[in-house]
């Protein structure tokens, strides 16, 4: 039920319009250097290829909203740890039945959040450096479970990566994460997020249970991180340990470019999302031009220019609003 | 299979090979492309930090690419880099077959990753190449140096060089790269067979003189055993030189491949050691590949799925001949096998249905 | 009047560390009456409403309400109790109607707007005065409003036991009545409702029973008719911090003819406000009184340069030239001389993770620097050591952290701060909020040796009895302009509070016959 | 980082007596004791002077990376950038020199340019707050993807430069530098005087004071005239010369310009400063701390070398190690204690 007064707060909401902006752009410039994108296949394969970064995007939202600035590092590690489990000890010892592949990706991520959710709780450390320590232990974790890339993905995860179809399973994957999501948008967690997020002493005091709210938060973004993983395994029909780090400073940065508070209170998936697919669309849109050698590099030169133009944007529009 | 159909002094080449490498035979037999010359090529490279690869593209863009415009083969080079993210490269790569390139090279990549991708290359007409490693995709053709067959070598020669005895530092390449894990496991391999020589130590020089350098000068450094030789990849042994140098250790024997720096220490330095090897000269195998391309291109039928090279040993009046006397231990360069002793015509035809010279196509 | 026990609690001790914030409290709510809690700062009022909520709990004794144990707030949901803190506890970043409904259902049920609209916008309407947008962000609303978000938040649970604790400090009399009456309101419910307040005549008002803190001790609990001053000062204070300091203050003369130190023309708190000037005799002690929100806080931060005025000018007599020079910015005040001390120590006053001595000062490195900004650490222990001396500040090691002191000392430090810089002119923003009369006599003492030595003074207070025998004029703001200076005899009571309510001279102010007009 | 969870903190440490201040330093030292035992029993050649050389060699470049990182964190910031400078530095300095600029002028163009892009990212993300360290990250790659298109600008390669390395700067840095004849590499020197002159800078200067100050609590600096955007804008400055040292510097000890040398130091210095006993949130700690935690860090992962634990490993057991390390001393009050 997407009443009129939530459609109001969507619109409203400010944060939004940079990386509503920002996309529409995006949009009109890829389709000014070639239509390749606006195709079944072009599209197909953009989510494809989107789908593990906007997962893990959503993976940190939540926990991103409960407040403390609570960014969370291990993310990318994480993914890759169900990647390569998966891959590994599942596949490895046989089991390729999806029902366990799904749930264990799933279970995983949500087990290992809780576990750092808990930490953050009852021990107290600030939740930066418990997922800072995370991020250290996952990826080194990795590596030890699965030494180099390799491996295959289950077979009937194969043609999940052939990426012909816009409804492939992965846009399935996609969507599962959407439905949960829109589920507890609809539900009293989401405010209670939020109010955590916004001021964790008000929220306490008025009777919010805090804690269990950052527990669901963390698991939930486990949850995500699991899909995520599947997504990435599709992707990549095989294990690789390496890739997961990577993913966490993007997945903060489409954060971030999806108009998100680190510390707390303001962001959203669709921001995220849009955040995430904007990301993709600049380095899609970089991918034209043709830069030879120095693709790369003007590649990330451009990108890091993006990233600094639409931050400066975001404060001034925020800050309008303030003022307002 | 494939390799089954090629002459017996080929076939030779492929008994020592890493076991995932794919032999079977190339699904490209009766390819046809789109259309027909010239072509536009998608050079889908997943790194540019090293010597190794600016080689190789330059020989794409300041060799091999003029002279297939001038023969009207080809008509441009589409060049992406991917910063080692597979997701990148697999975006790219999709986007240069939805561009509508004709062909696709890719740059020592993940093993599996690009699988799906290639697959869906291979559907829409666009064959992909693996240059300097293997894929494990049936719809590619992998052309490189046998980097097993390699690493065997160069481990058997540097255990005679230490005498059968001693300890041995493995600098490896990017662990989880094909050609990189192809050397090592065969190395290792093959020293396993001198129960005196241990490895004492393992570290990645991700084919970057710098890092090879920092990471044996850590190791070194805060391991003080004895190390009587050092095996390392090609395209990193000049870090692995300086290492040493820094170190204050006596030199010991280090196995070179093909890096002009290390081999000029070696010329000024001809006692240090007996042999050096052609594992993977970045022009020579670019020019190998591309050749395979445009002849699978003009429908020369591949017959197999991968195009393996033994390594060649080089002497040192090869060096003598490459370099001279006063050359530069800093040089970027590469001494390689000349430009037809690495791929010469006449074998490469025996590794195709209907060979012809791929520069003089017959027109169609 | 119900005599149903609503709130017992039985001999509860809480201590934090050191201090022994409550030592033996015991107390009793019935339903149905309105029940103050009456005390000195840092008394264990705050505290006890805390334990009270299950925010904290107590050390020992034992707690009941409503004759369940209550554990956490989630407990005292639950069982009907809602507390209002001290601090006005708002999310910015949150819709208006949210802010109103946290935390009143469980982690998950689905939310039903639609009734709760309704009741929302009808119960903010009646509280604020007029309508309020629920969809905009709590962050957009001024102070006042946030205030009621606050209230309107615990009243709309109806609960069975109500906390405010200090919630109208910061409301105005027409706000206030408009409390008073949803007080009345829950009370004939058969609700009850705890205030803990300073002010008096507000207690006399509407309290049925008024039970009296001191240091921790609930001290006794005091019917209807025995609510009087005198009674509660009596019960508050311990006798021998009880006798006048108005003594000590006589003997200054008056000061007010002395050139002018500092002199501020044309402005107004904000933009509608009417404007007015301003001056600052040499050596006096001028107060600055008005209740919330009336412009006296934006005019003494406009003076000590921390915003600008809107439109008018700020000028202050330069003491090396005799000049009067434009302060527009800190930069000015500090080369003015021009101090400031916040009573929002916590928020502009300490840095929590310094020393003791490195909060004094730093007020005073600016002054002692060398080439590169290097300080000259030789001049400050004797400078620390006379600001210590001076305040009576009492400290353990110098090098201990600021937050290991009282409240009270802790605010010593920070006019410590200020006057470690040798000033012309301090001002101070309610210095004395949260300090205990001990402190404050020390801390007038100290201004009037100040100003008897030439130094001037502006005092913001929000009690009035801080006024009274001890500043030589009150600028009483109404309306977000200076509405009235008064002098002499006006220093009193009754034509101070009549000014803050925008009153003529001889009106007094009487609750209740606001009320009946 | 981010501001608003600065009031956490404060009750962090409240009632803190003179042991209780000094706990993250005593625990520090500790630590590091325990570790170089371990170290002397367990691994025959741990405690000999090559490896104490190369311990400090690896912890001085580590050290100077985690200044500007340490500086960031005293005001509750992050500098994501630090590996990018030092990337760049590390390119950029040899071919300046190979374009023909004297090395002392190109080693300053270097330094400027890294105190242009930390000025820059401290006058851009002081508004950001919770949001500055992506602000830093953008222009890090901003900045590293500019260099390297400068140096592939008529060379093949952006990622590495060749040229020769001055003897001098190989000297400074290397293994087997020498320092005025003694056996060690003189930046072990340039760190120990920087460390001192740091520590001293922070507690006697009015810039060491009013970091803290800004860090401890934003509003009651301001009220002390103390600008919060200068010292956003300095510390960042410092950060990014730092980097841009500590990139010039790695050129004389890896022999040659990679742009990838600055990877490593994107957490590490995260987790020195965070072992070391800096709150990431501001206002309590100093470089004396980080030296203490570079110095853990460096001491444990050479200890865990020795035992023959491979990266991966080493790099899980660091992890591992953080939080117990935090919790003894920086945990946050419970919110019930907040209110
Ligand atoms: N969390 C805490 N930790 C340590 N001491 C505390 C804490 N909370 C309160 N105190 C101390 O306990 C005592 C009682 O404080 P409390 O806040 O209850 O006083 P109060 O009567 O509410 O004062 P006020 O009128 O200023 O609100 C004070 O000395 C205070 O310093
Ligand atoms: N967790 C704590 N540990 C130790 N001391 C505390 C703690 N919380 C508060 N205090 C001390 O208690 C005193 C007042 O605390 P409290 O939180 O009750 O103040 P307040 O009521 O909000 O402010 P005010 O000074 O206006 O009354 C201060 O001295 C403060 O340092
Ligand atoms: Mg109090
Ligand atoms: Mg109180």
């Amino acid at each position: 039920m997407m009443s009129a007064t939530a459609f109001r707060q969507v619109t409203q909401d400010r944060s939004l319009f940079v990386p509503a902006g920002l996309f529409l752009v995006l949009l009109c410039a890829v389709a000014f250097r070639g239509q390749g994108l606006f195709t079944n296949n072009g599209l197909a394969g953009a989510i494809l290829v989107a789908t593990p970064l906007i997962l893990t995007t959503l993976a940190i939202t939540p926990i991103v909203m409960a407040g403390r600035g609570a960014v969370d590092l291990s993310v990318g590690p994480l993914m890759g740890f169900v990647n390569v489990t998966l891959i590994t000890w599942l596949v490895g010892n046989g089991i390729t039945h999806p029902v366990a592949v799904i749930a264990w990706a799933v279970g995983l991520g949500a087990a290992f959040q809780l576990v750092q959710a808990l930490v953050i709780i009852y021990v107290r450390v600030a939740p930066i450096i418990v997922t800072l320590s995370g991020f250290l232990v996952l990826s080194g974790v990795n590596l030890m479970v699965m030494s180099r890339p390799g491996g295959v993905a289950p077979d009937w995860m194969l043609s999940w990566g052939a990426g012909t179809s816009v409804f492939s399973p992965v846009l399935l994957l996609l969507l599962g994460a959407f439905a949960i999501w829109g589920v507890l948008r609809g539900t009293m967690f989401y405010r209670n997020l939020r109010m955590t997020g916004a001021d964790e002493r008000m929220a306490y005091t008025s009777g919010v249970q805090v804690d269990v709210v950052r527990i669901i938060a963390h698991m939930v973004g486990g949850v995500f991180a699991g899909l995520a993983a599947l997504s990435y395994t599709a992707l990549i029909s095989s294990g690789d340990p390496t890739q997961g780090s990577t993913y966490t400073l993007q997945a903060v940065t489409a954060l971030v470019l999806g108009g998100a508070s680190l510390s707390g209170g303001r962001g959203g998936a669709l921001g995220s999302t849009l955040g995430a697919i904007n990301m993709f669309l600049i380095s899609y849109l970089l991918s034209t031009f043709n830069f030879g050698t120095v693709s790369g590099f003007v590649t990330q030169m451009a990108f890091g220019l993006i990233l600094v133009g639409s931050l400066l944007v975001n404060v001034f529009v925020i800050s309008r609003r303030t003022v307002a | 299979d494939g390799v089954d159909q090629l002459p017996a002094s080929e076939r030779t080449i492929y008994e020592v090979v890493d076991p995932q490498v794919p032999l079977g035979a190339s699904a490209y037999k009766d390819f046809k492309p789109k259309k027909g010359p010239p072509w536009k090529i998608g050079y889908a490279s997943s790194y540019a930090g090293n010597t190794w690869r600016a080689a190789a593209l330059d020989a794409v863009m300041n060799d091999l690419l003029p002279r297939s415009k001038e023969a009207g083969l080809v008509s441009e080079v589409v060049v992406t880099q991917s910063d080692l993210k597979d997701a990148v490269q697999i975006q790219q790569m999709r986007q240069m077959v939805d561009d509508g390139v004709d062909a696709i090279i890719i740059c020592c990549s993940n093993v599996t990753a690009l699988n799906q991708t290639i697959e869906y290359a291979y559907k829409a007409g666009v064959p992909v190449f693996s240059f300097s490693g293997y894929v494990t995709s049936p719809y590619a053709i992998n052309g490189a140096a046998n980097h097993a067959q390699g690493g065997g070598e160069m481990a058997t020669w540097l255990a005679d060089k230490i005498g059968k005895k001693g300890n041995v530092l493995l600098v490896s390449g990017i662990p989880g790269f094909a050609s990189s894990d192809s050397f090592d496991k065969a190395a290792k391999d093959a020293l396993a067979k001198y129960p005196d020589i241990t490895i004492v130590g393992e570290v990645a020089g991700k084919w970057t003189d710098q890092v090879a350098q920092v990471e044996v000068q850590k190791f070194l450094a805060t391991n003080p055993t004895e190390v009587d030789g050092i095996l390392t990849q090609g395209a990193q042994e000049n870090g692995v030189l300086n290492a040493m140098l820094q170190s204050g250790r006596d030199m010991v024997p280090i196995t070179l491949g093909g890096e002009a720096s290390a081999a000029c220490y070696w010329r000024q330095n001809p006692e240090w050691i007996d042999a050096g090897f052609h594992i993977w000269p970045p022009r020579r195998e670019m020019q190998q590949m591309w050749e395979i391309m445009l002849r699978t291109l003009e429908g020369q039928g591949p017959k197999v799925q991968s195009f393996l090279r033994p390594v060649l040993p080089f002497t040192i009046d090869e060096v003598r001949a490459a370099i001279p006397e006063d050359c530069d231990v800093n040089s970027t360069d590469f001494v390689e096998p000349k430009a037809d002793g690495w791929f010469p015509s006449a074998i490469a035809d025996q590794y195709f249905e209907r060979p012809a010279d791929p520069w003089k196509p017959v027109a169609q | 009047m119900g005599s149903e026990i609503t709130v017992r609690m039985i001999d509860v001790a809480k201590a934090f560390g050191e201090t022994k914030a409550l030592k033996k409290c015991d107390f009793e709510a019935r339903a149905g009456e309105v029940h103050a809690i009456v005390g000195e700062n840092g008394s264990g009022k705050s505290t006890m409403a805390k334990i009270m909520s299950g925010v904290l709990h107590p050390d020992t004794g034992k707690v009941t309400i409503l004759g369940e144990k209550v554990a956490s707030p989630v407990d005292a949901k639950r069982v009907g109790l809602t507390t209002i803190f001290q601090e006005v506890l708002v999310a910015d970043e949150a819709s208006v109607f949210d802010n109103l409904y946290v935390g009143r259902d469980g982690v998950f049920r689905s939310q039903s707007t639609g009734d709760r609209r309704a009741e929302a916008a009808e119960i903010l309407a009646r509280l604020v005065g007029k309508s309020v947008d629920l969809d905009q962000l709590a962050g957009s609303l001024p102070l006042s409003i946030k205030q009621w978000i606050v209230i309107a938040r615990a009243i709309l649970r109806r609960p069975q036991v109500l906390i405010l604790d200090e919630s109208s400090a910061a409301l105005d009399l027409d706000s206030t009545l408009r409390l008073h009456a949803e007080i009345d309101r829950l009370r004939a419910e058969g609700a009850t409702i705890l205030i803990v307040t300073h002010r008096i005549a507000e207690l006399v008002r509407i309290a049925d029973r008024a039970t009296i803190l001191r240091d921790g001790i609930t001290v006794g609990t005091l019917g209807k008719d025995e609510i009087t001053e005198e009674n509660l000062l009596s019960m508050m204070t311990p006798a021998d911090r009880r006798a006048s300091d108005a003594t000590e203050y006589a003997s200054r003369k008056k000061a007010l003819s002395a050139p002018l130190i500092l002199t501020a023309t044309g402005l107004a708190a904000h933009g509608s406000a009417r404007l007015f000037d301003f001056d600052l005799p040499k050596g006096s002690i001028v107060g600055v009184a008005g209740l919330d929100g009336q412009g006296q806080d934006a005019f003494i931060r406009a003076l000590a340069g921390i915003i600008q005025p809107f439109g008018g000018d700020v000028k202050v007599r330069s003491v090396d030239t005799d000049k009067m020079f434009a302060l527009r910015s800190l930069d000015d005040a500090a080369t003015l001389g021009v101090s400031y001390v916040s009573g929002d120590r916590k928020r502009e006053g300490i840095f929590p993770q310094q020393s003791i001595f490195e909060n004094l000062a730093i007020g005073v490195y600016r002054k002692t620097l060398g080439p590169l900004g290097v300080i000259r650490k030789p001049t400050l222990k004797p400078m620390f050591k006379r600001e210590v001396d001076r305040l009576r500040i009492k400290i353990g090691s110098p090098s201990n952290r600021i937050t290991s002191l009282s409240g009270g000392n802790q605010q010593k430090v920070l006019i410590g701060r200020a006057f470690v810089n040798d000033p012309q002119v301090i001002l101070l923003n309610d210095p004395a909020r949260g300090v205990d009369l001990g402190t404050k006599r020390d801390l007038y003492r100290e201004l009037r040796l100040f100003a008897e030595k030439g130094g001037s003074v502006i005092y913001l207070s929000s009690e009035i009895e801080e006024f009274i025998g001890f500043a030589d004029r009150v600028d009483v703001f109404f309306g977000g302009t200076l509405f009235r200076s008064l002098t002499g005899e006006e220093i009193a009571e009754a034509p101070i509070l009549a000014a803050m309510f925008g009153k003529s001279r001889d009106a007094s102010v009487d609750f209740d016959l606001e009320r009946t007009a | 980082m981010i501001s608003t969870v600065l009031n956490t903190e404060i009750g962090a440490t409240r009632g803190a007596s003179p042991l209780r201040k000094h706990k993250s330093i005593s625990i520090g030292f500790c630590l590091l004791a325990c570790l170089l035992i371990l170290g002397a029993l367990l691994v025959p050649g741990f405690v000999s002077p090559q490896n104490a050389r190369s311990i400090l060699l690896l912890a001085a470049f580590l050290g100077l990376a985690s200044v500007g990182q340490t500086l960031c964190a005293l005001v509750g910031a992050l500098d994501l950038s630090i590996p990018y400078i030092i990337g760049g530095a590390n390119i950029l300095l040899p071919s300046l020199m190979v374009a023909g600029l004297p090395a002392p002028v190109a080693m300053i163009v270097v330094l400027l340019l890294g105190i242009l892009v930390g000025a820059s990212n401290g006058a851009l993300s002081f508004r950001l707050q919770g949001q500055a360290l992506i602000m830093s990250l953008g222009l890090g790659f901003a900045a590293v993807g500019a260099v390297q298109i400068y140096t592939s600008l008529g060379s093949q390669f952006g990622g590495t430069v060749f040229a020769p390395v001055p003897g001098w700067l190989r000297n400074l840095s290397a293994f087997n530098g020498k320092f005025f004849g003694l056996p060690f590499p003189p930046v072990i020197v340039i760190w120990a005087v920087i460390a001192a002159a740091l520590g001293w800078i922070m507690h006697n200067t009015w810039f060491g004071r009013s970091l803290y100050a800004v860090g401890g609590s934003r509003t009651a600096a301001a009220r002390l005239g103390i600008s919060e955007f200068k010292i956003w804008t300095v510390i960042h400055s410092i950060s990014g010369a730092m980097s841009a040292l500590t990139g010039m510097l790695l050129l004389g000890f890896s022999g040659g310009g990679f742009v990838g040398v600055g990877d490593p130091y994107l957490f590490t210095t995260v987790a020195a400063v965070v072992i070391g006993g800096t709150s990431l949130l501001g206002g309590a700690g100093g470089y004396g701390a980080t030296v203490l935690g570079v110095l853990v860090l460096t001491v444990l992962t050479s200890l865990l070398v020795g035992l023959g634990l491979s990266f991966p490993a080493q790099q899980a057991v660091v992890g591992l190690l953080i939080v117990p390390m935090v919790a003894i001393y920086a945990r946050s009050p419970h919110i019930r204690n907040q209110i």
